[in-house]
């Protein structure tokens, strides 16, 4: 029963970390949430009976992919509405 | 050691990884080694060819294990044929290319040679191998090394042409995963023979549902409507070879993946008629967008996805003739439009003026390129005595034998659009008179070889096509074929 | 905004197509038939891969000997993202600025305890890609840990960098070796990637013939091509702010 | 992970709409992301999302009940019969490895486009028509 407690657990984290990492305006928590996404991914495929798969999306999924959108957030921008500030101020130049 | 299929793999492969390494001790082995290697392309299609005619067809399996376990190349017919063509035609637009990235510095050159290379070895996979999987990823091998090239140059929008491509990649290779997915849990297996033998026994809404998937899937690679939007885009930004290599290998691959799932993989009714359709939506849009481009590429882009409709509404008639027509302007198509964008690329190179103005009277300048465009250019509209004209007759002819009326008038008047806007831009070249600023680049040797090697060939089968007609006959019988295909792989 | 709509809808209906498909697809169920008289692939690969290939993990023999030209096809997707990355973010005129490289102020405690994680995070891959054939891991698994611990290395220290000459030669050693590999199959059995004759006992270190080879060569190839993965992208200059 | 195999039968519609929805609703959620998203770091994120949702797919197809992961223990050489299905698990490391390539590639393209256009906006970069 504890165990389906768990999984029911572990499912809705996942949905809900899926659905804050889309909705999130901030984009460095929307890419920490798909590391938790990842986490649960691999522990889910942990208990699937799939260890090898578990080990590398661990690896990759959580490290490697989050530090590269990491790295991509400091070299671009951190706000996803930041386009409009932009707007204003380009609008306010011609005028 | 004797030569088989896996070589078109595998010497690209030693390549790729030894440049890295060759190239610091010459600079400029990255240059010459992939000329080796697709060198060595043509020479294992001419020893392997005769073999395929002979036989009927001949298949090599990897790691030692039979054909439904281990993973099997295929050489048919048909595929051989088109391993053929995409060896001759990668190895003609490496020689083309051989001199025009000189300016780049040594690093660079190194990147751009081993991604070219690799896109055509990519492309060979995707035609010679016979397992879903595989299949995949050798189109991810085609894919990331196009989303590369396309956003090589800086300078231009490739970067986002380039992201709208990979956008559109991966969308493809999600849905082709889940098509694999759907199929692996219905017949246990991944092999394309032993899939097909099974696909009767499998549940008709299963069956349909996964094809939806490998449609919409390899219909993104093979450019079909409405999912092309990224190839002018692609095309117009990358590095003129590129473009090339674009137009005559990587579509290539992707019509034969398409049709090799659907015509041996599946057996669902209704799929010719989908691909007529299709098909035939794909060639009038892209052809109507053809008249209205001001950019040389982008026109010959959209014209490159029209002949691609064109193929498909072969395809799908489905008769023998057709499929002959089909493979017939298949070979067309890579031949002319690659030697399309490379002359035409040259014209680009000396006009300032990227738009179609910059070609006004540039024949002055450049006559010998100017003649193979427009001897391109009257090929591919299908004029005679050039081989473009046999491709379309045949088809014709197939469509009147199956009296699909409708579909004459409408090949018919697609190809008056074609005149339209093939014979304005050769207008342009002879008679109009040049206001753009211009500078001047001579077309170097080794593309002057290239480019009259493969107009020669245009000329030659155009005048005697009974040259490639038998093996044409033979590539179409193997594709329709399909027990013996299932029979030959599983034995 | 009916654009909008228009995508709800096909959303909507990707989503309802695929939940009324996998419901037809019974969960857990076993699809892989009769073992000993094998119908489907994986039946057959779970029969040979200890009889005759000696590997413990069946994974690692379908990775390695079963679907190895996928493997390599898959290695070269890496090799290929790494040379398209170069040539995408890498030019000589842009470095012509002082290298500036993504970095986290750290204090000494994180240096020192980087500093003793990294070469254990080295050992740990090591170990992972040489039992692949016995225990859970391999090759990818073995090389992105190794990533890993160079990830670590390279964001807690400004002045740590890969040295990029090694980074090539063990790149083009390792890919080189994989398909040497695959071609002494081919020379000596006839078919590419064949594993030996000699596979030793199952459960051994040394059994499997090739395959644990052909899993090194793998781990290090994707140990260092994600390494300058990270590294091409740590490289970027920040943008002025 | 003894339990795990126990209660499976009593709730199996349970854990049947628990992995297969999650993976369903990962690639709904992600599809969405990509298609209506306009910051390209987002869309990004949504290819990501997917493309856990089709491994988390991938493996559970593979899953057999009561299954023990496809490795053979000393002196069990015959329990294959309970092994779960190892070919699956086999394509999606294929697929994640070549999933972040794809990613890391998409990333790079992003740093680029800002570069050129100071914005990360879709609406924004339009030299090309989209």
């Amino acid at each position: 029963m504890a165990m389906i407690l768990f999984l029911v657990v572990m499912v809705i984290i996942i949905l809900a970390a899926a659905i804050y990492a889309i909705l999130q305006k901030d984009l460095l928590y929307a890419v920490l949430a798909t590391g938790v996404i990842s986490v649960i991914l691999s522990i889910f495929f942990y208990l699937l009976q799939a260890p090898d798969v578990a080990i590398t999306e661990a690896a990759i999924g959580i490290a490697l992919t989050t530090i590269i959108f990491i790295i991509t957030i400091r070299n671009t921008t951190r706000d996803e509405d930041e386009y409009k500030e932009n707007h204003v101020e380009k609008f306010n130049k011609k005028n | 050691m004797v030569i088989s299929p896996v070589h078109y793999i595998v010497a690209p492969l030693l390549a790729a990884f030894a440049i890295a390494l060759l190239s610091k001790i010459y600079k400029n082995a990255a240059r010459i080694v992939p000329g080796i290697v697709l060198f060595y392309n043509i020479v294992i299609s001419l020893v392997l060819m005769p073999q395929v005619l002979e036989k009927g067809m001949i298949s090599e399996v990897i790691a030692g294990w039979e054909a439904p376990w281990g993973i099997n190349l295929v050489l048919t017919p048909f595929s051989g044929f088109l391993t053929t063509a995409v060896s001759v035609i990668g190895f003609a637009i490496w020689l083309y290319g051989y001199k025009f990235k000189v300016r780049l510095q040594g690093g660079e050159v190194k990147y751009y040679e081993i991604l070219q290379m690799m896109m055509i070895a990519g492309s060979l996979g995707v035609i010679i191998t016979g397992d879903l999987f595989n299949m995949f990823v050798f189109i991810e091998i085609v894919g990331i090394t196009a989303y590369s090239l396309t956003a090589f140059y800086r300078h231009r929008d490739g970067a986002e042409a380039s992201f709208k491509y990979l956008l559109i990649g991966s969308l493809a290779s999600i849905f082709l995963l889940m098509g694999i997915l759907i199929i692996y849990t219905q017949t246990g297996s991944l092999n394309m023979a032993q899939i097909a033998e099974r696909m009767p026994m499998v549940p008709q809404t299963m069956k349909v549902t996964a094809l939806i998937f490998f449609l919409i899937a390899l219909g993104i690679e093979a450019e079909m409507f409405p999912m092309n939007g990224w190839a002018p885009d692609a095309y117009s930004q990358a590095p003129s070879p590129t473009s090339a290599v674009f137009a005559a290998v990587v579509s290539v691959a992707g019509v034969y993946a398409l049709i090799r799932v659907t015509f041996t993989v599946f057996d669902v009714e209704g799929v010719h008629q989908y691909l007529i359709v299709m098909g035939f939506v794909t060639m009038l849009v892209a052809e109507i967008s053809a008249v209205a481009q001001v950019n040389l590429k982008r026109m010959l882009a959209y014209s490159s996805l029209g002949q691609m409709g064109l193929v498909l509404i072969a395809f799908g008639i489905g008769s023998h003739l057709a499929v002959f027509g089909a493979i017939f302007l298949m070979l067309n198509h890579a031949v002319i439009k690659a030697l399309l964008f490379m002359s035409g690329s040259y014209f680009i190179y000396n006009s300032d003026d990227k738009r179609l103005i910059g070609l006004n009277g540039i024949h002055k300048r450049l006559p010998f390129v100017s003649a193979i465009f427009s001897i391109a250019a009257f090929a591919i509209i299908g004029f005679p005595p050039f081989s473009g004209f046999w491709s379309k007759f045949y088809i014709l002819i197939a469509a009147g034998d199956e009296n699909m009326i409708f579909l004459i008038i409408g090949i018919l008047m697609v190809t008056i659009i074609e005149l339209v806007y093939y014979l304005r831009t050769v207008a342009r070249i002879y008679f109009y008179k040049d206001e753009v600023e211009h500078t001047e680049h001579k077309p170097s040797i080794n593309a002057i070889v290239a480019m009259s090697f493969l107009t020669l060939f245009i000329i030659v089968i155009g005048i005697y096509p009974n040259l490639i007609t038998g093996y044409l006959h033979q590539a179409a019988d193997s594709l329709l074929d399909k027990a013996s295909y299932i029979q030959h792989i599983l034995k | 905004m009916l654009k909008k709509y228009i995508i709800f809808a096909l959303i909507a209906i990707l989503g309802f197509y695929l939940a009324s498909t996998f419901k037809e697809i019974p969960f857990g169920a076993n699809r892989l038939g009769d073992l000993n008289d094998p119908e489907t692939v994986s039946a057959f690969y779970l029969q040979k891969s200890p009889e005759d290939l000696h590997v413990a993990n069946a994974i690692t023999a379908i990775v390695v000997n079963f679907r190895g030209f996928d493997t390599l096809g898959e290695v070269t997707v890496l090799f290929l993202a790494v040379t398209g990355l170069t040539s995408i973010l890498y030019r000589k005129e842009e470095e012509e600025d002082e290298e500036e490289r993504l970095s986290i102020p750290s204090s000494s405690l994180v240096r020192t305890g980087a500093k003793i994680l990294f070469p254990l995070i080295l050992v740990l891959g090591m170990y992972v890609f040489i039992h692949g054939h016995l225990t859970p891991g391999g090759g990818f698994q073995g090389g992105a840990i190794i990533a890993t611990g160079f990830l670590l290395m390279l964001i807690t220290y400004k002045t740590f960098f890969t040295n990029h000459n090694v980074m090539t030669w063990l790149e083009s050693i390792a890919g080189l070796g994989f398909v040497i590999a695959g071609l002494y199959g081919l020379i000596v059995y006839g078919s590419f990637l064949q594993n030996t004759a000699w596979t030793g006992n199952l459960n051994d270190l040394l059994s499997g013939g090739l395959i644990p080879l052909i899993y090194i060569f793998i781990g290090l190839k994707v140990g260092t091509e994600l390494t300058s993965v990270l590294d091409i992208l740590l490289n970027i200059k920040p943008r002025k702010k | 992970m003894m339990e795990f195999s126990e209660i499976f039968f009593k709730y199996k519609d349970l854990i049947t709409v628990a992995v297969y929805g999650t993976a369903i609703m990962l690639i709904i959620i992600g599809l969405y992301g990509v298609l209506l998203k306009k910051h390209l770091v987002k869309i990004a994120i949504g290819l990501t999302i997917m493309d856990s949702g089709i491994n988390l797919l991938f493996v559970a197809v593979g899953y057999i009940q009561n299954g023990t992961a496809p490795i053979f223990s000393p002196g069990h050489e015959g329990d294959a019969i309970r092994m779960v299905d190892p070919v699956p698990q086999a394509l999606v490391l294929t697929a994640i490895v070549i999933g972040f390539a794809v990613t890391a590639l998409a990333l790079s393209l992003i740093i680029r486009l800002y570069k050129h256009h100071h914005t990360a906006n879709i609406d924004q970069i339009n030299s090309l028509k989209w």
